[in-house]
């Protein structure tokens, strides 16, 4: 039994008992489902790694894909008074937690993916998706006009497939886009909607009809689980895709050349340890981009292996530049 | 029989069933939870634990009391709409541009003027399958799944692209609606809002309309027997479309309400599935209004127990829909009520 | 003769608590026509369902051939040579008539015997239409054949199925005189050949004509049984309804006045798009009953229902006290005092899933009497139609149970009673006593004559020729969507004339066009 | 736009992508038929196929063999479908209820087991899956445009069209087929001839869950090789108006799937084209649109032919009438 237990065994390893010594009680509000193997299981498994490696006491409350269920989904948490700090996320939270916090003057929150400030019990962290998108484009550009890498051919064009045409998809977009222009402006990016983030037959066969007709040699999985099916397809006809939120190299390796990653997961886990040491910046906001680490592309040993080095030498160079501010990234959203 | 023992067993049916149910659905407990007891417990117990879980029940409950009318007034003409989602996203769109963009008028004119607005957009919306239906006899199970999508693509078109409120980040919403067409609590520090009441409101309306006037007669009369309404001079085709633009209107406000009360702006996507829960609300209260209102209640308290036992234990979502849906279907077995029918039957015969 | 089949206080309660049955007593001889008769409500139906393995008795013994029975279904009845024609067609109308034959027992070829045998299938059922003179056409759709075919695939269903016991629930009910003689003939052709048939009708005649024994059930009790040719209709009807029954109406001759409705060459369609009136002029006039003859299927529905507004007319006029009725809407034709009882009371006379009060107050709802505000009076309502079930004597606890849940004859005497109530100027009575049990029929005679010496202009479509003749007093025959004589009632009008003019043998205006 | 449209018109792709949106909408409307002919309307398509799905992606990859992973997607859905049997026709709830019940169930329930038997959430794709095999003809292989027209097709693709035969030959060829009929159109009528209704009944639902449950297999095992939580993404409701558009027969089914097919394949390559200035939602619009023109379409046609009829009929009878 999690979640109930108001034992207060007091743990060893010290850093997970702030003043009173009680253990800290996390809880980690899904507004929607877990298992887009993307962004929240990716805040899941931040939450949990400080569940193993602080000592915490942490739950998972899925609030389900009724929006109109969140607020009180998440004002059920805020007023049980049970839990230390309530881990949650994403820019369609923002208008119920700025209710909620407001209320629950002595509720802690820690909130991922949007900017919230002036709430002095709320810290909010944000991470620049299109600089992350940014890179994946101009990885994209240096694949399709690769000459090393057998899947790719002379054309210069890159698929996009969102899951929906919603504003925080086209800030990938607008990113991926920039990023290939940025490389080799003659680039074509070819862009399709799923409309869901479940249809995955049909995220493969949008994709199949990139790959086979437009002679896209590489393509950006942004819909979730529907975006599964590009990947495959992009693995079944021995072309190459993007992964999106989490690491997703290892589904296809090989193909899956490289994931554009947000790293909820070490924001998130960073954010409960300075939490548990009593040092977190609550009424601020962080930006995590590239350089704080917040967004990047997975570079494992799967990337190693299979991305030629010249190229990987070519994403390390943009990626100081964009460190050093001088690409600047364009973000559709503000 | 009388009507008072009909209740009676009616009760009693429901009962029996709701025990069956949560039988069956403890057995799935014992076998999935380290604490069966405590994840029963805040299953049933947990919606009714405080004003806020109560207050809670009433706002889910809200939107499926309209939809749920909704469909139970197709429903008794014989028209077989699915349509209520789209309705409502058509109407909830309509209503929002209102609250959004209108100013400057006083709540008790500008609150009846959106919610009115909200009503005419689904019954529009509505009518046109209502219309191909009488026209060609279009099948209205077909068009109204296929313009449910319509409308919600050309919502999420329009809400994304055209009247996006620059600051709502990544998903998309309109500008706050004018503070005076909002929905407020109806007490503080108690959850339920005003739609309670609006819901309410629309069951009474809908049930003297359906039973206490001539169009209702009529609407009824059509969806038993339309040859015996043509030969009464019934104008079979004029009922139709009454009907489902009646239905579009209460879908749509079932969708401004929840706008109005809940999320304060028109949201992208903000509706998962109320109308098909309406559908389910419907049919489970044969179509009685007051039966809905009922039904909804009940549909909401389950809502809200598979989510506080989401929260109250270590069963996951999925398992506590799971008994839901045993709750449902049990509750909704006729079976049962016939057969304690017939012992009633009986033993009173042998009483005789 | 041997004694067959042998039921033996028999109880049926129902599940919603009608008691049905409650002490039958029924003895079959071998070999015999049994009828079997009884008020509408009286149980019969239910007796034989009960027979047949389609409802389980509450109480009671079956012996059949001496050996005791309880059938779990009708399949089980019909394994043991039990064959049941319904009161209500038990026909799937998209398949053939054919494949309605076969249903269930259907010749099969092929691997695993898992293929239709059509050619098999057909070739047998030839020879049974053959064997026992039952015309259809076995590859015609049944919902296309007309209601004596249905009533013979019915026959033939239970032939195919070697039935030796044979019930047939009002198999005359529906059918034309011509099509019931050629029942009958079927039927002796049957008994001459071993076979025992169960009949229930109302038509005490009937029973005269075929029957050798007679059983009399009274409200789910036998009151006796007696042979055909030791009684008499007088006495059999006593027993039924417990009192003396008039069979021929008491009715002074009509004084005809000014003319109600006049027709002028009135053409219109059937539902499948062809022509089903061609040319019909009539006059109806005020004080007199106009019936109209004919074998059914020869435009009567369509007549009534271009009067009545339900059907467009192609061409033609018809004039109700000078004034057009053709494109008036049914509300206006309705609230113009013309009265309809349609051939159909249960789908379009009623409405069996509301009470009987809404049914009653179809016509009155619109009427302000009835309203309060803005909603309906449901007092006044149902204070109408408990006086309206009184003056009709509609036999049901009250005016709050479902027109379903009424006995065929209470349900038509609901609508004759809506239809009378609005005091028509114009009455259109199409097939009202069928189905109807003789006092019923007795009393709805009775009313429609009421209403012609009140001076309304009644017109009445009958498919039962004692019925037309009893209650006309002129009488128009139809025959292929045309009217082809107009006959003064009288007594030296026969049967056979009219049917010579039915059958289209006769023709009053080539008749004339010769002279 | 439209020159690659043509293209692809051209060399085939688009017929490709054809058969492979129709397959499962096919073969998950040739189940919803079976049910409704007989009478107990399935509105759980949706459900079954999402159990499906996931029933046979779980045993084909735990097996390395797609044929026990098709086995047991069928023997899943057929195993709901006899209990929506036992609800509807022992219990007696509204067929619709029960439908919507196993939609939400379907949903719920491959997510707990997913979670349960391989430890994740949202989706499940295994390494190494056999997936159901493609079938290339090895003679017109080599022949330029018959090679695609004819081999290169998933076997399901050949099951679901072989299906419609097969459809068609249990519903007018066999006594059975028959019975169905009779049971979906008049009851009493059948029960009178002493066959059991509610046999009947089950077995098309049985029917109604080895389609449906081909359907899900192939999503999981053909289409793709995954599942992915809620896949089906509306395409049980899809199905059920395909059922309705194709009039209840196995021929008018099969055109309804593949004028959906169409309309999805094309919304596919619109939307694939570079520079469309189209919105995706409207592209997306397309199969619903389609459908609802499709159906009106043969209303309109249904309901003229019976004018025509009515107005020819009328000349005639004045023409009768005059003379
Ligand atoms: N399935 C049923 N459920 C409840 N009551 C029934 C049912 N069938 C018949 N009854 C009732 O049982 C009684 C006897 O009906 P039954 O059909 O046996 O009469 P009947 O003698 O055949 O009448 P009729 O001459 O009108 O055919 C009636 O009151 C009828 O309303
Ligand atoms: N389940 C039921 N509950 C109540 N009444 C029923 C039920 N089933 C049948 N009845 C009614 O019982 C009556 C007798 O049943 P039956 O099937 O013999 O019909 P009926 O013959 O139409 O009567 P009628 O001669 O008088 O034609 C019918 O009027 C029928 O509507
Ligand atoms: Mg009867
Ligand atoms: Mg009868």
């Amino acid at each position: 039994g999690c979640g109930k237990s108001n034992t207060s065994t007091s743990t060893p390893g010290a850093a997970g008992t702030p003043a009173a010594g009680k253990k800290i009680n996390a809880v980690y509000f899904v507004n929607g489902t877990l298992g887009d193997k993307g962004f929240f299981d990716s805040a899941q498994r931040g939450v949990k790694q400080a569940g193993e490696t602080l000592g915490m006491t942490v739950k998972t409350v899925e609030g389900g894909t009724n929006q109109a269920d969140w607020p009180s989904g998440l004002e059920s948490l805020a007023s049980s008074g049970k839990y230390d700090v309530i881990v949650l996320g994403t820019s369609q939270m923002t208008d119920i937690i700025k209710d909620v916090a407001k209320r629950y003057e002595k509720q802690k929150f820690i909130f991922f993916d949007e900017a919230i400030t002036g709430l002095p019990n709320v810290y909010s962290m944000t991470y620049s998706q299109n600089e992350g998108s940014f890179m994946a484009g101009a990885f994209a550009a240096l694949v399709t006009t690769s000459t090393e890498l057998k899947g790719a051919n002379p054309e210069k064009v890159i698929g996009f497939i969102g899951g929906m045409d919603i504003p925080i998809i086209n800030d990938f977009k607008a990113g991926y886009e920039q990023g290939a222009k940025y490389v080799d402006p003659a680039i074509t990016v070819v862009a399709s909607y799923v409309g869901d983030f479940a249809n995955a037959p049909k995220g493969k066969e949008l994709a199949l009809a990139q790959y086979n007709s437009q002679k896209v040699d590489i393509a950006f999985n942004v819909a979730g689980g529907a975006g599964l099916g590009l990947l495959e397809a992009g693995n079944s006809l021995g072309k190459y895709s993007i992964g999106v939120d989490s690491n997703q190299n290892g589904l296809y390796p090989g193909s899956v050349l490289t994931s554009m990653v947000k790293a909820i997961d070490n924001s998130v886990l960073r954010a409960l340890t300075l939490f548990s040491q009593d040092r977190l910046g609550f009424g601020k906001n962080e930006v995590l981009g590239i350089k704080e680490g917040g967004v990047g592309l997975a570079k494992d040993e799967l990337y190693s292996k299979h991305v030629p080095k010249a190229m990987q030498d070519k994403i390390m160079d943009i990626e100081q530049k964009l460190n050093k501010g001088e690409i600047k990234v364009i973000s559709t959203l503000k | 029989m009388n009507t008072r023992q009909a209740i009676y067993l009616e009760i009693t049916g429901i009962i029996a069933a709701a025990i069956m149910a949560i039988l069956c659905g403890f057995i799935v407990i014992l076998f999935s939870s380290q604490n069966p007891i405590e994840a029963i417990s805040s299953f049933l117990g947990g919606p009714l634990s405080g004003a806020f879980n109560i207050g809670t029940i009433l706002n889910k409950a809200v939107p499926l009391i309209l939809t749920g009318l909704a469909l139970s007034v197709v429903f008794q003409s014989g028209v077989f709409s699915m349509g209520a989602e789209g309705q409502l996203y058509v109407g909830a769109f309509v209503g929002s541009l209102v609250a959004v963009y209108v100013h400057g008028l006083p709540a008790w004119i500008l609150l009846p003027l959106v919610l009115i607005s909200a009503m005419a957009g689904g019954a529009l919306y509505g009518a046109i399958p209502g219309w191909l239906k009488t026209k060609w006899n279009a099948n209205e199970i077909v068009t109204t799944l296929m313009m449910n999508f319509v409308a919600i693509l050309t919502t999420s078109y329009l809400v994304n692209n055209v009247f996006k409120d620059s600051a709502s980040g990544g998903f998309a919403r309109m500008h706050y609606v004018d503070p005076a067409a909002k929905l407020g609590k109806i007490f503080t520090g108690f959850p339920a809002h005003y739609g309670v009441v609006v819901a309410l409101l629309a069951a009474v309306v809908v049930y003297l309309f359906m039973y206490k006037t001539r169009s209702g007669y009529e609407l009824r009369l059509v969806g038993k027997n339309s040859r015996f309404a043509d030969y009464g001079g019934i104008s079979t085709k004029r009922v139709v479309i009454v009907s489902v633009m009646i239905s579009g209107a209460l879908a749509g406000l079932a969708g401004i309400v929840e706008i109005l009360g809940v999320h304060g702006t028109y949201k992208d996507n903000f509706s998962s599935g109320l109308g098909f829960d309406g559908i389910i609300i419907a049919l489970l209260a044969r179509n009685h209004p007051i039966g809905v209102v009922a039904v909804s209640l009940f549909y909401a308290y389950l809502q809200v127990g598979a989510a506080s036992m989401q929260v109250g234990s270590d069963m996951p979502r999925e398992l506590a829909i799971i008994i839901q849906v045993m709750l449902v279907l049990f509750v909704s077995s006729q079976a049962i009520f016939a057969y304690l029918k017939q012992k009633f039957v009986l033993r009173q015969k042998a009483v005789n | 003769m041997a004694i067959l089949l042998e039921m033996k206080d028999i109880h049926k309660t129902y599940p919603n608590g009608t008691k049905a049955n409650r002490g039958v007593d029924l003895t079959i001889h071998e070999g015999e026509i049994h009828a079997l008769v009884g008020e509408n409500g009286a149980g019969k139906s239910t007796l034989m369902k009960i027979l047949f393995g389609l409802e389980a008795p509450t109480s009671g013994s079956i012996l059949y051939k001496g050996q005791p029975l309880r059938f779990q279904g009708p399949k089980d009845a019909i394994k043991q040579g039990m064959g049941m024609v319904h009161q209500h067609f038990m026909l799937v109308p998209s398949l053939t008539v054919s494949e309605n034959i076969v249903l269930g027992e259907e010749p099969v070829k092929g691997l695993f015997s898992l293929v239709r045998d059509r050619a098999k299938e057909l070739s047998e059922i030839e020879k049974l239409i053959e064997t026992f003179k039952l015309k259809v056409d076995p590859r015609a759709t049944v919902e296309t054949i007309s209601v004596g075919q249905k009533q013979r695939v019915e026959i033939i269903k239970v032939l195919y199925r070697g039935a030796r016991l044979i019930i047939l629930d009002e198999p005359t009910a529906v059918l034309t005189p011509q099509e019931t003689d050629e029942l009958f003939e079927s039927i002796q052709t049957l008994v001459r050949q071993g076979y025992t048939i169960i009949f229930i009708t109302h038509k005490l005649r009937e029973v005269m004509e075929i029957s050798n024994r007679v059983t009399v059930l009274k409200a789910g009790k036998t009151i006796t049984t007696l042979l055909t040719k030791e009684t008499n209709p007088e006495e059999i009807s006593r027993l039924m309804v417990g009192r003396e029954v008039l069979f021929r109406v008491e009715k002074q001759p009509s004084e005809p006045k000014e003319t109600v409705l006049s027709a002028k060459n009135l053409c219109a369609s059937d539902d499948k798009g062809a022509p089903a009136l061609r040319g019909i002029s009539l006059d109806i006039r005020a004080g007199e009953v106009v019936g109209i003859a004919g074998v059914e299927g020869n435009g009567q529905t369509e007549l009534v229902e271009t009067i009545t507004g339900m059907r467009k007319a192609t061409s033609g006029t018809i004039s109700y006290f000078g004034e057009e009725l053709i494109g008036k809407s049914v509300a206006q034709i309705r609230a113009m005092k013309i009265g309809h009882v349609p051939e159909d009371r249960q789908t379009t006379g009623a409405s069996l899933t509301s009470t009987i009060a809404e049914n009653l107050i179809l016509d009155h709802y619109r009427n302000p009497e009835f309203r309060r505000g803005p909603f309906l009076n449901k007092k006044k309502i149902k204070e109408f139609a408990k006086v309206m079930m009184d003056v009709y004597d509609v036999r049901a606890q009250n005016e709050d149970v479902m027109a379903g849940a009424l006995s065929g004859g209470n349900l038509q005497k609901v609508v004759i009673a809506r239809e009378i109530s609005k005091n028509p100027k114009l009455l259109i009575a199409s097939q009202p006593t069928r189905g109807v049990d003789i006092g019923a029929i007795e009393s709805i005679h009775r009313e429609i004559i009421k209403r012609r010496d009140g001076g309304a202009a009644v017109l009445l479509v009958s498919a039962e020729l004692s019925e037309v003749m009893g209650l006309s007093d002129r009488i128009a025959v139809m025959y292929n969507g045309k009217i082809v004589a107009v006959l003064d009632n009288h007594d030296g009008l026969t049967e056979e004339e009219l049917g010579y003019y039915m059958l289209g043998i006769k023709n009053q205006e080539r008749k004339e066009a010769l002279q | 736009m439209l020159s690659a449209l043509w293209s692809q018109i051209i060399d085939l792709s688009l017929f490709v992508i054809l058969l492979r949106f129709t397959t499962p909408i096919l073969l998950s409307a040739l189940g919803g038929l079976i049910a409704d002919v007989a009478g107990v309307i399935n509105i759980g398509l949706e459900g079954l196929m999402l159990i499906s799905a996931f029933s046979a992606i779980a045993v084909g990859s735990v097996t390395d063999s797609w044929v026990l992973g098709l086995v047991a997607g069928v023997a899943s859905s057929m195993l709901v479908c006899y209990g929506m049997g036992f609800f509807s026709l022992k219990l007696k709830v509204d067929m619709i209820i029960t439908g919507f019940a196993v939609n939400i169930l379907g949903s719920g329930l491959t997510i707990f087991l997913m979670n349960k038997i391989f430890g994740v959430t949202g989706n499940y794709s295994p390494s190494g899956l056999h997936n159901i095999p493609v079938v290339r003809i090895p003679f017109i292989d080599t022949i330029p445009f018959l090679n695609k027209l004819l081999s290169g097709h998933s076997l399901m693709t050949w099951i679901a069209f072989l299906s419609v035969l097969l459809c068609v030959f249990i519903l007018y060829k066999t006594p059975y087929g028959v019975h169905l009929r009779s049971v979906g159109e008049a009851p009493q009528a059948a029960k009178s001839l002493g066959i059991s209704v509610n046999r009947i009944q089950y077995s098309a639902l049985a029917w109604s869950g080895l389609f449906t449950g081909l359907a899900g297999a192939y999503l999981s095992m053909g289409m793709t090789s995954m599942f992915v939580k809620d896949m089906t993404a509306g395409t049980g409701f899809l199905a059920l108006a395909v059922v309705l558009l194709g009039n209840r027969n196995p021929v008018g089914i099969l055109f309804g799937s593949l004028i959906f097919g169409l309309a999805s394949a094309i919304a596919t390559v619109v939307q694939t084209i570079p520079g469309s200035k189209v919105p995706s939602q409207f592209i997306q619009m397309i199969p619903y649109l389609v459908t609802i023109a499709a159906l009106v379409f043969f209303a309109i046609r249904k309901k003229k032919k019976l004018n025509d009829a009515l107005r020819a009929q009328a000349e005639g009878a004045v023409k009768i009438a005059a003379a």
